[in-house]
């Protein structure tokens, strides 16, 4: 039959991206640098999908663009894209996969044909939901939608925020509620240990966030909207405890309580798929090369498996040079060296303790041999007497960094960061970070404003006798001054004393993450590690 | 509920402030950010109330996956607040099943 | 349990699963074998769910005639879930001079068949449907046609006749049926076998592949259907549409939202890779269809599209069959895309003639053996 | 490969349970024991739950409970949710208007 305005051929690409977040950019960059004609097809007003949202700084390596936050990440790539001419259009809905790789998209008020040599998709991932009384009250949100308002509209989600689930979404979106100046009344999960990394989680707990593991919502109240919630702690079963009922009042809960790749697009385009638990649903069977069972379409980041964006932009990359392959823009030799290159840097993310092979298990020990903190996983924080047990806590003379890092987890820009090689982690990304005692600290603050994880401060018990000076990060508003009093925390997020501001340092290089140096008596030294203004406290 | 600024991203940055109908009330919003985010500034969070049992709905995904924030706008039932742009004297009204409450 | 029972139906759509319950009803034990891993996979799931008596075969009438008489009224209560049936009437609509001629043609045969059906002028059409477009210039009505909800009557007789013993098993694809002693007996599969008195074959367009392991050829071909749906409307009408230009047809169903089905033109000529996926040029010739009828319906969002196979018999009806020279088998399938509405009365009357009764209607012209060669 | 299921299996009689006007598909407001009741009447599959109930048909097309009914199906079924095959996607993939969808154009004019 005739289109109503029909005319020329239907417009063809080499390949066609769909999704325009980490995955779907670094694809079309790495084929467009390879000479191919790409158009890139995102749903949302603004590119970049979730990294937009994501205001926290990377874990990885450099190569991995750690401890830059996501949102800048974001708009390197579409710098990038742009330079080496990737057209991406954006409130542009793709609404099928059609044999003969045709996708239809709809743009305005038109739908219209293309056809791809190629297809990339990479639409990312959706949230899991979990039931519950009054699950559908206005107030219960995902937390995706939280992070929407709040990192994209500048809109808080609510006042006073309860969160449900506390793997790494979980924990970084709390921060972010925090940040954005929301209170967040608990974080709370049914499972009896916390998902996300611990670092992740104490930087939550030590703004005096509680944490009730074994936990689940029983009600969400209110009328019209959320009021608060009921919840209490479960079993073995996962059934409630008679007389375990807490109640908090909140007017948000925010749901974070997993991803499932968001494949319906493959499915409909009839790509052979398979449900992997591991992968956290229904995916697309492919290849090492991200290629489908239908050649020539292939699949990158969380839509192919749900990770993180750092292992999303590799995973796009390969699908890139694997696209380019496809179509004899590269010859084999240069994919397979090119890719050898970016399955290493992948395998780096894919170590440690959250590896993918490790989901579900439970590990007691590092895998240095250290024991693995349960008071981390259980209430979010290392008791004083656990911290000093790890090989970044060492006490020494002087200014020197101390790192609370516990876990092996992706990371290394402490031990890039310190120009005097204070910290070392070697070869292995995942490996605990060590302090080395002979090594000089000159305190300039560039590793704790480099670790993506909040977890190191650098302790001084030798500028002011009785006091102890404590420099830690802080990226909340507003932010306090030289000479403030105010409550000093611990890991925990009590009072333990107060705390007056000695220094506050600013940089370009710290990225918005600001230095505050107080001091505390030198019994404290070791137990604080947050600062609250106490003008906030009065409000 | 709006955050002036904000410690990493700092000031956010806004459209031109306009005035937009909800339920007859005249409210404020900046044009071009999503219908969903100016109602949440301004304290309003029920959408709509469905069909069957009546309950009342609001943001949900806030990314127009979920479609529980449909609304009727400018007469048009089911338009998806979270995603679809403010504009200037816009008639926004809460949804009652598939349409707006005659008055 | 043994994989034995009086009949095996091969096909749990709806004729077969109607078949079925009218079997279990009087008494006799029932195997319904399905290829797919979901009840009514194949047209029963992809259809407008007219219930017409209008524009059918005259052969076909009687019927579609017995079915909006006897059947279709009851039908929810005797099942137990509603079917979502309305008797509101069937408006086909016309455009053009040519179009009105096509209605006349249809208004005639139906008359001729003793059916209630009158051509309408445009405006009376719009009376019965106010939200017509002022292009409709005329329309055959029969008041006494109406539609139903084809997902719901399909899976209401399976879980009827599940209820009174029927015994379903999906995921399981007949490869042949097996002659014993000169009798067809056996339903072989790839790792079972089913033992049935008397087999009925309603696999639609399957139904060709199966029959030809027993040396008989039905000629079909497989035709691809898609079918739109829309987001739940506001409540505008309950007739079962239709036009003489075959645009589209559908009706609004109980839960508020519009189900059409219709055609490109290109079906006759699909490539045959999967035809259950949708094409990209289809849904979209559906949509201008319908609205130049309904402009109305212009802002309706579609959410989701989806398309079957029909199995269209050379003369466009269906062969509902005893096979002399294979005695125990029964033939129930070429419906051409017009079963879903005489499927309760096809049930009753296959559930008949497997029963060894007289059939409550002539069944005579839909044998398997009329198909004759042009000249 | 379709894994062949025979729909006569015992999984015992439905019992209300204390949560089942819990609403899952929240679309189209379909609770828990509506899902639980129609399984008991023969929906073994996600396909036929939707087909019966509408769970997954509205305008999010089972993008929020899709996961929660497979749970609720393994359950009751008493298998892993694994062996249950997810419900068809099809176009759209977001709802779109009539208009729009009849507005074609060939990329590139």
């Amino acid at each position: 039959m005739t289109f109503e305005r029909a005319g020329a051929v239907m417009k063809r690409y080499d390949v066609i991206v769909v999704g325009a977040g980490p995955a779907g950019l670094t694809a079309s960059i790495e084929a467009a640098k390879n000479g191919l004609k790409v158009v890139v097809f995102d749903e949302n007003a603004k590119p970049g999908g979730q990294l937009f949202k994501q205001i926290h700084k990377f874990f990885g390596s450099k190569e991995h663009k750690a401890k830059m936050r996501g949102f800048k990440i974001g708009d390197e790539l579409l710098k990038t894209a742009s330079e080496v001419g990737v057209e991406v259009v954006l409130n542009a809905t793709v609404i099928g996969i059609f044999p003969d790789k045709e996708v239809t998209v709809n743009i305005e008020d038109q739908l219209i044909h293309y056809k791809g040599d190629a297809i990339i998709v990479a639409t990312g991932a959706t949230e899991n939901m979990v039931t519950f009384e009054g699950w559908t009250l206005p107030g219960v949100i995902g937390a995706g939608a939280a992070q929407t308002m709040m990192n994209l509209h500048s809109v808080k989600p609510g006042n006073k925020v309860l969160m449900l689930g506390s793997g790494n979404v979980g924990l970084v979106v709390s921060y972010q509620l925090l940040q954005a100046g929301c209170e967040v009344v608990a974080v709370i999960d049914a499972a009896p240990r916390i998902g996300g990394y611990g670092v992740h989680a104490s930087k939550v707990t030590r703004c005096g966030v509680p944490f009730y593991l074994s936990h689940t919502i029983i009600k969400a109240e209110g009328d019209t909207r959320v009021t608060g919630v009921t919840v209490g702690e479960v079993d073995g079963n996962w059934q409630i405890i008679e007389g375990t009922q807490k109640y908090f009042e909140a007017d948000t809960i925010c749901l974070a309580v997993g991803l499932s790749p968001m494949s319906q697009l493959l499915k409909m385009a009839g790509c052979t798929m398979e449900q992997d638990p591991k992968k956290g649903g229904l995916v697309p069977v492919c290849n090492q090369y991200g290629e489908t069972s239908i050649s020539g379409i292939f699949v990158a980041g969380d839509v192919s498996g749900i990770e993180e964006a750092s292992s999303a932009m590799i995973e796009g990359k390969i699908s890139g040079i694997a696209a380019a392959y496809s179509l004899g823009y590269i010859d084999e030799e240069s994919l397979v060296t090119k890719a050898k290159v970016l399955e290493a840097s992948l395998r780096s993310l894919r170590q440690g303790m959250f590896a993918p092979e490790n989901r579900g298990k439970i590990l007691d020990k590092t895998e240095e041999g250290y024991d693995i903190s349960m008071n981390l996983l259980k209430r979010g924080y290392l008791t004083e007497e656990e911290v000093e047990s790890y090989p970044g806590v060492k006490s020494k003379k002087g200014i020197h960094p101390v790192i609370e890092c516990s876990q092996n987890i992706p990371c290394n820009p402490c031990q890039d960061a310190c120009s005097k090689k204070c910290i070392l982690i070697g070869e292995k990304i995942t490996s605990l970070p060590v302090v080395d005692k002979e090594a000089t600290c000159t305190g300039c603050g560039m590793c704790v404003a480099a670790c993506s994880g909040q977890s190191i401060f650098l302790v001084d018990e030798s500028q002011e006798e009785g006091y102890t000076y404590i420099t830690i990060p802080y990226e909340f508003l507003p932010l306090p001054k030289k000479g403030d009093i105010g409550l000093a925390l611990n890991r925990s997020g009590s009072e333990v004393g107060q705390a007056e501001v000695v220094k506050v340092k600013t940089a370009k290089a710290y990225d918005h993450t600001h230095l505050l140096t107080i001091k505390v008596p030198t019994e404290l030294g070791l137990k604080v590690r947050f600062f609250k203004q106490l003008q906030e406290v009065l409000v | 509920m709006r955050i002036i600024e904000h410690p990493i991203l700092g000031e956010s940055i806004k459209g031109k402030l306009i005035k937009f109908e909800f339920d007859g009330k005249i409210v404020e919003g900046y044009e071009g950010e999503p219908i969903s985010a100016a109602l949440k500034a301004a304290g309003i969070m029920v959408h709509r109330h469905t069909a069957k049992q009546d309950s009342p709905r609001g943001i949900f995904c806030a990314i127009g996956r979920c479609s529980d924030c449909v609304m009727v706008v400018d007469g048009k039932p089911n338009i998806r607040t979270c995603v679809t742009p403010l504009t200037e004297g816009m008639k926004v009204q809460t949804q009652y099943g598939v349409v707006a409450k005659t008055v | 349990m043994a994989d034995q029972a009086d009949v095996v139906i091969i096909g749990s759509g709806v004729i077969g699963n109607a078949t079925a319950y009218y079997l279990a009803k009087k008494g006799l034990s029932v195997i319904v074998i399905e290829k797919a891993s979901d009840i009514g996979n194949g047209g029963s799931s992809r259809n407008g769910g007219g219930v017409r008596q209008s524009g059918r075969h005259p052969k076909e009438l009687p019927l579609a005639i017995y079915g909006a008489q006897h059947l279709w009224p009851t039908l929810s209560e005797e099942l137990g879930v509603d079917v979502e049936y309305y008797q509101e009437g069937n408006l086909r609509l016309g455009k053009t001079k040519e179009h009105l001629a096509v209605l006349a043609d249809i208004v005639e045969k139906g008359k001729a068949g003793g059916l209630e059906l009158d051509m309408v002028t445009g405006d009376q059409a719009r009376e019965i449907c106010p939200h017509l477009s002022d292009e409709v210039i005329g329309a055959s009505w029969c008041p006494t046609d109406g539609h139903a909800n084809p997902l719901m009557t399909t899976l209401a007789y399976y879980k009827k006749a599940r209820q009174l013993g029927v015994r379903f098993i999906t995921g399981e694809g007949v490869i042949a049926i097996k002659k014993v002693r000169g009798k067809a007996r056996e339903v072989v599969t790839a790792n079972n076998s089913y033992v049935g008195d008397t087999i009925i074959l309603a696999a639609g367009f399957a139904s060709r592949k199966i029959a030809a392991s027993i040396g008989i050829d039905i000629p079909m071909i497989e035709l691809v259907m898609e079918v739109l749906v829309t987001e739940e409307q506001p409540k505008m009408f309950y007739q079962m549409l239709g036009t003489a230009a075959a645009d589209f047809y559908g009706h609004q169903s109980t839960h508020g939202s519009f189900v059409f089905g219709g055609s490109s033109g290109h079906e006759a000529y699909h490539r045959g890779d999967d035809i259950t996926a949708t094409t990209s040029m289809t849904a979209p010739c559906i949509c201008r269809g319908i609205m130049k009828y309904f402009p109305q319906l212009a802002d309706a969002k579609i959410v989701r599209t989806w398309a079957g196979a029909i199995d269209d018999c050379v003369d466009h009806i269906p062969v509902i069959s005893h096979v002399e020279e294979v005695p125990g088998l029964i033939l129930a399938c070429g419906f051409s895309g017009h079963g879903f509405g005489i499927a309760p009365t096809v049930g009753l009357l296959i559930s008949e003639m497997a029963a060894g009764e007289e059939t409550t209607l002539d069944v005579s012209g839909f044998r398997y053996d009329r198909f004759k060669a042009k000249i | 490969m379709s894994k062949i299921r025979d729909r006569s299996i015992d999984i015992g009689t439905y019992c209300p349970q204390p949560d089942d006007q819990l609403i899952i598909c929240r679309c189209e407001e379909i609770t828990k024991g509506e899902i639980r009741q129609a399984i008991y009447d023969g929906m073994h599959t996600l396909t036929e739950l939707r087909r019966f109930l509408r769970t997954g048909m509205g305008p999010c097309q089972g993008q929020s409970c899709s996961k929660i009914i497979q749970g609720i199906l393994a359950r009751e079924l008493k298998i892993s949710h694994l062996e249950l095959e997810p419900a068809m996607s099809r176009a759209p993939m977001r709802p779109i208007e009539m208009s729009v969808l009849g507005n074609e154009v060939k990329g590139g004019e």
